[in-house]
């Protein structure tokens, strides 16, 4: 089995890609106290702006910067609802994710007159990176990539950075982790997650483009199938890390492209659908069993209540 | 509503109408858009109202069928087999209308219900003899939506019909999976791309809308691909061998003509006997078909010579959905 | 009995914003509509006709069944903060468990009935209840963990049926129909209006009572509101934890079960997930707001929304999409309806502050 | 810091202009009117008190004078200069600091990280970690508070964490600092080394409001005193020329009796009988390495220590929410190993936790629905399988009315209570259980002298009916007002078991912090 080779690697570079955007704008509103899961609609819509803004212009960076701009001001809705007017996030995702799933199949049909699929000849994509041509690895592993995978891979160090290694990163976190303590030391609590929702949106746009100028060139309804999801269980899994973020996508896109592969020897088609969800369970209960042994020590009764992320998205009013 | 008042035959003032239920919604998918084409070609012929009701999942057919039945057209067209528990029902509660089932039949079959199928799979088997005549490395593959017992039609034909010509020739069927099956271009590219890195050089597409991103796989030199229902060699141009093609227009047309001429009832096989199944490279047209089969006329022969076995029973071609 | 009406007046404005909120929804829907050259008075017709009308009310029947079910599925353990969003898998696991039992079980609908019923109600409890030592022992949040058992569940059951319980030469990967004896009987003239929304009402009835009458539901609320004050308090959160995910569950593999025994009675790979039953049911759920006594409201509107906007389509030519774009205005409509909330809640202080 | 604000909010004022005033501040939440026109004024270089019971409005006037709250009628001055404050970034800039009554640290972040939060050294926006750490360890050295400033904040005992919020304030270098009942966490002689600092910031030219409950600490460490009493200047006050019953008598409107503590007949068989309970030692934690004690019917036990001493695991330990590594609890002569708290609670313990948001009550529900936990499967309030809201209702209108807890109502929400009160619902629900075990922690913090001299009374009603009381306090006056038998426990161990006649101040706060160990180290890992 080539499981190992650089083809494989790049493979999974390259599907995980999109999810990997997602995921690191989740993973940001998370450490700055905003549960955002609309990640499966904010990539459908910079997926399909990316492909119309293409499609119209001719040009593939057009596009990329329009997906960014629309998916942008898309995410001002969760901004708006879940920040500003403190709506429940999770209500307003399951309406952004419809929205984006319903508005996207609409405007298929009205703005380019297609239903379905939308891959005319001509349609420009983005193009494959040249200047990794010749060098031995690096070649194999982003030559046939677009710019933006290698993006989404900085991004997550550039995330891990920032949240880590700046001022603001570290404000950020204190802003997520207990927001009147922010705010009473002058931290404008609201203001940090708007922009980071916003930023997460911005990051949703690119990682729709690439789903849908890098990946392929093409757009069809409902194309993220499921990809929101797969970074809102990344984002869990990694406990809103970035480092851990680009692990546990890379991971999933492991474990879904051994499953094509593993396809090709016999095994079920079901098999394979459910091996990248059941890898990335078993790994989450590993890690989390050796925190939660960690913490027990510590404090049996935050303990009891570790198991509960919402507890840090809805901090309960102390006064 | 046209107030249509006399049933059966359209009269002249309403030459009456039909209503085609699809089982998913048509865009992107090439049988679906085919068959309401042909839809499209007999209403305008006839001067029928046409309306489409596009079912969304297996539960929305039931209820698409019995609206369809309320507004009282002169056929109500089901495509696929996945109306089949809907039209064994419904038309025996209903036996002043007709029935037009494309793709499968209820079993037993009731009076009102007229059947037409195909034998993709006779014609799948054909392009499984060009694959296996043509391959190189002897790896051939398929990129199939779901693995279901109907697409399994495509996918097991293809394979025989390789090895038919050459036993050292070996398939792999991928299965693009998921939530979205049908389109997910994406995904069907990574698999598409799996099976060109393995060396596959032949491979059968049949995801539907996931087809879009094999296709790139095969324009940038991966593979010599095949397409499905409609002549798709525009998708990958200088990629693209050959089509599995099923004429469910002139299919559905033809037996919307003998329903409303009042020939009811029927179950109509079409097969390559029938010529309803086919590969692009047994059209008359296929030299500007724009696809790669038209410059090998020697394999176009062997191909016609299987396609005789086939017709005059020779040569057996096993149905995957045919228990 | 002073202290009942004021009590009465202060509810009744809050009971006004989720009604104010969805006449806001449907103006902006209205506004929709019109951008894309639709009427809004012939959309919303076709839409309650699409739902509500004499021809259509069956199947709005048996899918409001559904989507109460799962509403009541994710609301159970939303009580006490937890999310459920396996409802899919639980759903198809509940239902192939019942087409199992009455596909082997010869028995009479006396006894098939309510075995396979139950054997439903078991298949999505099992698989419920394996989130919950995940969440109590390992601390994997049950969101989490529900959402990625959700669809190998799926796949299982798509397997199941595609091999060893497949219907022999059948296109589509379905088992055979069931037995007569595991038809839900359904109420005269009707087709889909079965026993199973008597069973779902009941259930609904009960989780309705256990919530407001018993120990266990206000356990159920204490965990919900403070971890530690729970566990200070003696409540095994654990077994509460387990205990609610398995009537979850058992509420999900129950509507499996429900639609299995309905028309067309068997079990078809994707009938039960495609339609959506699963996240119609959680807005539902998040837009009653924990409260279970509304959510055959909440229920209610959405098996309008969603079937209605079949029907519009079929009717007005609407697309399919503008349906969701719909919903999708209703629910973000509804969950701003806190603005309205938190306005109201304001005013009543502010009077009770007066008499003060 | 300085060069920031140039010119604004230090300028060289008066002398005699005060560093901070208020002016007939205005607050209202809802129905409740927390603040009435009140007037304060901060003399520059004073520490200036403002005591009142629970309620009083003491947290709300010092937030509106942090930017917090805006007030809806009123102002707030800095040298004589009117500000605008629409939030503590404006209150910081004007050179105010504050430390809060509840702790607003971040628990993930580091203590240096907390000190130095949106005022991080470094440049181009990165943080400088060396930094800030050397920061921390020099202002913690110069004001004598010991931390370790890489360490997790959530992993530090509370009595660390105020040490964290004092030098928090101190490093944005307030010139008017405000500290909301600093001192409740605190031992004697942190006690006393604090309001050293307080002194010497005041004698340099800080002005420091010090909000607090308790007298001793008014006369002990300021120069003026304010009281509230429901929303209003109830005295103005020179401490030099004032009395502990004078400022009493203003904060409660009447003069408070002398704790009257007579002991109870100690009889029979020990309720509680711990013996070498055992803990490792966790990060932050001292564990406990073999404690020993017994607590018999009309017996108040005290635990005296600085927090973090291992107190808190003894407690867990009897009550189940912790399980020992060694050793054993027995109620009533039977081993509690192996229950967990429903059963020891069934078993007849009754538990008054120190952390009060995060265990002892539930924000978001209703008063009643917090007075009957425990009671929610008994009668009258309900069964096994019934659960009767009517009577939640009506027994929690009953306790209300029986502790005096101020409420708008039994189903208000508990977050609309102030402190005290809260406590005051947490102490009637337990002893409405009339268990014969109650295990006590801190229950007067945060309480006014009013309310607390009512919870101790309680408490001894109950140790007069026979109960047995196991308290954990770390204030040495409530120990000797309450307690029959004093230990003393100082890294997991009991330094100290004292009668209480022998329990002095001096006795316990040397116990407390050093010395008298019965030896050294080796004894922690048991014998
Ligand atoms: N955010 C708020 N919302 C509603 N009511 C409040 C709020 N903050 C304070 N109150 C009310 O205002 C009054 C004054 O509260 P405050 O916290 O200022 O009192 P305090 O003197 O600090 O009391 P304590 O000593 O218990 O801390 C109390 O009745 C309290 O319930
Ligand atoms: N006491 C201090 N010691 C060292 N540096 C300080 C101190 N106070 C402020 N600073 C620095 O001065 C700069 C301005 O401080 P300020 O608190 O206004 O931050 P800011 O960047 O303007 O905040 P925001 O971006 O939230 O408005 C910051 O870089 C901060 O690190
Ligand atoms: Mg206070
Ligand atoms: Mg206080």
């Amino acid at each position: 089995m080539d499981v190992f080779t650089l083809a494989f690697v790049a493979a999974v570079l390259t599907s995980s890609a999109p999810v990997l955007f997602a995921a690191l704008g989740s993973a940001l509103c998370g450490r700055a106290g905003v549960f955002n899961i609309a990640l499966e609609g904010q990539l459908l819509c910079g997926a399909f702006t990316a492909v119309a803004v293409s499609w119209w212009t001719g040009s593939a960076w057009a596009g990329v910067a329009a997906a960014v701009v629309t998916t942008t001001v898309f995410s001002g809705v969760l901004a708006l609802g879940a920040v500003s007017w403190r709506a429940d996030p999770i209500i307003v995702a399951v309406g952004m994710n419809l929205l984006a799933l319903g508005l996207t199949g609409f405007l298929l049909r009205e703005l380019l007159d297609a239903t379905g699929t939308f891959a005319p000849t001509g349609l420009a994509g983005l193009p494959d990176l040249d200047v990794f041509d010749g060098i031995p690895v690096l070649g194999a592993l982003l030559g046939g990539q677009t710019l933006l995978v290698p993006l989404a891979l900085l991004l997550a160090v550039a995330a891990s950075l920032w949240l880590n290694r700046t001022s603001t990163g570290l404000r950020l976190r204190g802003v997520g982790e207990h927001p009147e303590a922010a705010a009473s030391l002058g931290v404008s609590v609201t203001r940090y997650q708007h922009v980071t929702v916003l930023l997460a949106g911005a990051l949703c746009g690119l990682g729709g483009a690439q789903l849908s100028l890098g990946n392929v060139t093409a757009f069809t309804e409902n194309m993220t199938a499921g990809r929101g999801w797969v970074a809102v269980a990344a984002v869990m899994l990694a406990a809103n890390r970035p480092l851990l973020v680009l692990g546990a996508c890379l991971l999933f896109g492991a474990a879904e492209a051994w499953g094509f592969r593993l396809q090709g020897v016999g095994l079920p088609q079901q098999l394979t659908d459910a091996a990248p969800y059941l890898v990335t369970l078993i790994v989450l209960v590993a890690s989390r069993l050796r925190v939660r042994r960690r913490l027990r020590d510590v404090d049996p009764v935050a303990a009891v209540s570790a198991a509960h992320p919402e507890a840090v998205v809805h901090p309960e009013e102390t006064r | 509503d046209s107030g249509s008042s006399g049933g059966g035959e359209g009269g002249e003032e309403s030459a009456g109408s039909i209503i085609v239920i699809t089982p998913n919604p048509v865009g992107g998918n090439n049988f679906l858009e085919l068959a309401v084409q042909g839809a499209e070609d007999v209403a305008e012929e006839k001067g029928l109202e046409l309306d489409v009701f596009e079912s969304t999942d297996p539960t929305s057919i039931q209820q698409n069928v019995e609206a369809a039945v309320r507004e009282k057209p002169d056929i109500v067209v089901g495509l696929s087999f996945s109306l089949q528990d809907a039209f064994a029902t419904v038309p025996l509660d209903n036996p002043d209308q007709q029935f037009l089932l494309v793709d499968g039949c209820p079993d037993p079959q009731p009076e009102n219900v007229t059947c037409a199928a195909f034998r993709e799979h006779e014609a799948a088997y054909l392009a499984g003899v060009e694959a296996g005549l043509l391959s190189e490395t002897k790896q051939i593959g398929v990129v199939a939506a779901l693995d279901t017992p109907f697409i399994r039609r495509w996918v097991d034909p293809f394979a025989a019909g390789a090895a038919s010509v050459d036993a050292t020739v070996t398939s792999t069927p991928l299965f693009v999976g998921g939530d979205n099956p049908f389109g997910d271009p994406a995904r069907g590219k990574a698999q598409a791309q799996v099976l060109a890195d393995q060396g596959a050089d032949q491979v059968l597409l049949a995801a539907s809308g996931s087809n879009v991103g094999a296709f790139e796989v095969a324009t940038a030199g991966g593979f010599q691909a095949y397409g499905v229902d409609v002549n798709e060699c525009a998708s990958a141009p200088g990629q693209v061998v050959d089509n599995v093609l099923k004429n469910v227009d002139v299919a559905l047309a033809g037996a919307v003509t003998e329903i409303l001429d009042g020939n009811t009832g029927g179950f109509q096989v079409y097969g390559l006997a029938e010529d309803g199944v086919g590969l692009t490279a047994l059209e008359d047209d296929v030299d500007s078909s724009g696809c790669l089969i038209a410059d090998r006329p020697d394999v176009i022969e062997q191909v016609r010579e299987v396609q005789e076995q086939i017709i005059d029973g020779t040569v057996t071609v096993d149905d995957p959905a045919a228990g | 009995m002073s202290g009942l009406v004021a009590r009465l007046r202060l509810a009744a404005p809050a009971a006004l914003v989720p009604l104010g909120a969805v006449v806001v929804a449907l103006l902006v829907g209205a506004v929709v509509m019109a951008v894309a050259g639709v009427d809004p008075l012939r959309g919303y017709d076709a839409m309650v006709r699409g739902a509500l009308s004499v021809s259509n009310i069956d199947f709005a029947v048996a899918s409001f069944t559904a989507i109460l079910a799962m509403s009541l599925a994710f609301a159970v353990p939303a009580r006490m903060g937890e999310y459920n969003l396996g409802g899919d898998g639980q759903l198809a696991l509940g239902g192939i468990s019942a087409a199992v039992v009455a596909l082997y079980l010869p028995a009479p609908a006396i006894v098939l009935l309510p075995v396979c019923l139950v054997a439903g109600a078991l298949g999505g409890a099992a698989l419920a209840s394996v989130s919950a030592p995940l969440s109590t022992r390992a601390g994997v949040p049950v969101i989490i963990s529900t959402l990625l058992l959700s669809a190998p569940a799926v796949a299982l059951t798509s397997y199941l049926v595609r091999f060893p319980l497949a219907e022999r030469g059948s296109a589509v990967p379905q088992t055979s129909r069931l037995p007569d004896a595991a038809h839900l009987p359904s109420f005269p003239g009707t087709s889909y209006t079965n026993a199973g929304l008597v069973v779902v009402v009941l259930v609904l009835l009960l989780a309705v009572r256990v919530d407001s009458r018993t120990p266990v539901g206000y356990e159920i609320r204490v965990a919900g509101a403070n971890r530690g004050f729970a566990a200070y308090g003696g409540l095994s959160v654990p077994r509460l934890t387990l205990g609610t995910l398995v009537a979850a569950g058992a509420v999900a593999g129950l509507a499996g079960a429900i639609i299995v025994m309905s028309q067309p009675f068997r079990f078809i790979d994707d009938a039960l997930t495609a339609p959506g039953y699963t996240f119609a049911g959680i807005a539902a759920a998040l837009l009653a707001g924990g409260r279970p006594a509304l959510l055959p409201l909440t229920a209610a509107l959405f098996t309008v929304l969603t079937v209605g906007s079949a029907g519009m389509e079929r009717d007005v030519d609407v697309p399919r999409q503008l349906g969701q774009v719909l919903q999708a205005v209703v629910i973000l409509v509804l969950a701003l309806r806190v603005l309205a909330a938190r306005w109201v809640a304001r005013r009543a202080r502010d009077a009770v502050g007066g008499k003060v | 810091m300085t060069d920031l604000h140039p010119d604004d909010a230090r300028p060289a004022a008066g002398a005699d202009t005060p560093a901070a005033e208020l002016r007939g501040i205005t607050k209202r939440f809802g129905p409740v009117l927390a603040v009435d026109g009140v007037d304060l004024v901060l003399e520059r270089g004073t520490v200036h008190a403002v005591v009142g019971e629970n309620g009083a409005g003491k947290s709300t006037l010092m937030s509106v004078l942090y930017g917090l709250q805006r007030p809806d009628a009123g102002a707030v001055l800095r040298n004589g200069r009117e500000l605008r404050l629409r939030s503590p970034l404006d209150a910081i800039d004007a050179g105010l600091g504050m430390v809060h009554q509840h702790f607003r640290l971040f628990g993930s972040l580091t203590v240096a990280e907390n000190v130095v939060y949106r005022a991080e050294p470094g440049r181009w926006g990165v943080y400088d970690r060396r930094a800030a750490e050397q920061r921390v360890t020099e202002l913690a050295g110069r004001f004598g508070l010991d931390v370790d400033p890489s360490a997790r904040v959530d992993t530090l005992p509370l009595g660390v964490r105020q040490r964290v919020e004092i030098l928090k304030a101190l490093h944005r270098q307030a010139e008017v600092l405000i500290l909301d009942e600093p001192t409740a966490v605190l031992t004697p002689g942190e006690v006393d080394s604090l309001f050293a600092v307080v002194r010497s910031m005041a004698a340099q030219g800080t002005t420091v409001a010090l909000v607090t409950h308790k007298v001793r600490e008014v006369l002990e460490a300021t120069d003026r005193v304010t009281v509230l009493r429901d929303g209003v200047v109830s005295a103005r006050l020179e401490t030099a020329r004032t009395t502990a019953g004078e400022i009493v008598e203003a904060m409660i409107g009447r003069g408070l009796k002398p704790a009257v503590n007579p002991r109870g007949a100690v009889s029979g068989e020990p309720v509680l009988e711990v013996s070498d309970l055992r803990l490792a030692a966790a990060p932050g934690a001292a564990g406990v390495h073999g404690v020993s004690l017994q607590v018999r019917p009309g017996e108040v036990v005290g635990i005296a220590g600085v927090s973090g001493n291992g107190q808190r695991e003894v407690v867990e330990s009897v009550l189940g929410l912790r399980s020992p590594d060694g050793g054993s609890v027995l109620l009533h002569g039977q081993d509690l190993a192996g229950l967990g708290v429903r059963e020891r609670r069934g078993r007849g313990i009754a538990y008054v936790p120190e952390d009060r948001p995060g265990m002892g009550t539930a924000a978001s529900l209703s008063v009643a629905d917090n007075l009957a936990l425990g009671h929610h499967r008994t009668p009258p309030l309900g069964s096994r399988a019934r659960l009767s809201p009517r009577a939640v209702r009506a027994q929690a209108g009953e306790l209300v009315r029986r502790l005096g807890v101020k409420t708008a109502g039994v189903n208000a929400p508990l977050a609309s209570l102030s402190g005290g009160n809260a406590q005051k619902v947490v102490l009637a629900r337990e002893l409405h259980h009339e268990a014969p075990l109650l295990v006590v922690e801190q229950p007067t913090q945060g309480v006014d002298v009013g309310a607390g001299e009512e919870i101790h009374r309680l408490l001894l009603d109950y140790r007069a009916r026979g109960g047995a009381v196991l308290l954990v306090s770390y204030e040495i006056s409530e120990l000797r007002a309450l307690a029959d038998r004093v230990l003393v426990m100082l890294d997991g161990v009991v330094t100290a078991d004292l009668d209480a006649a022998d329990a002095t101040e001096e006795v316990l706060g040397a116990a407390m912090v050093h010395a008298t160990r019965p030896d050294d180290g080796s004894s922690r890992a048991g014998s």
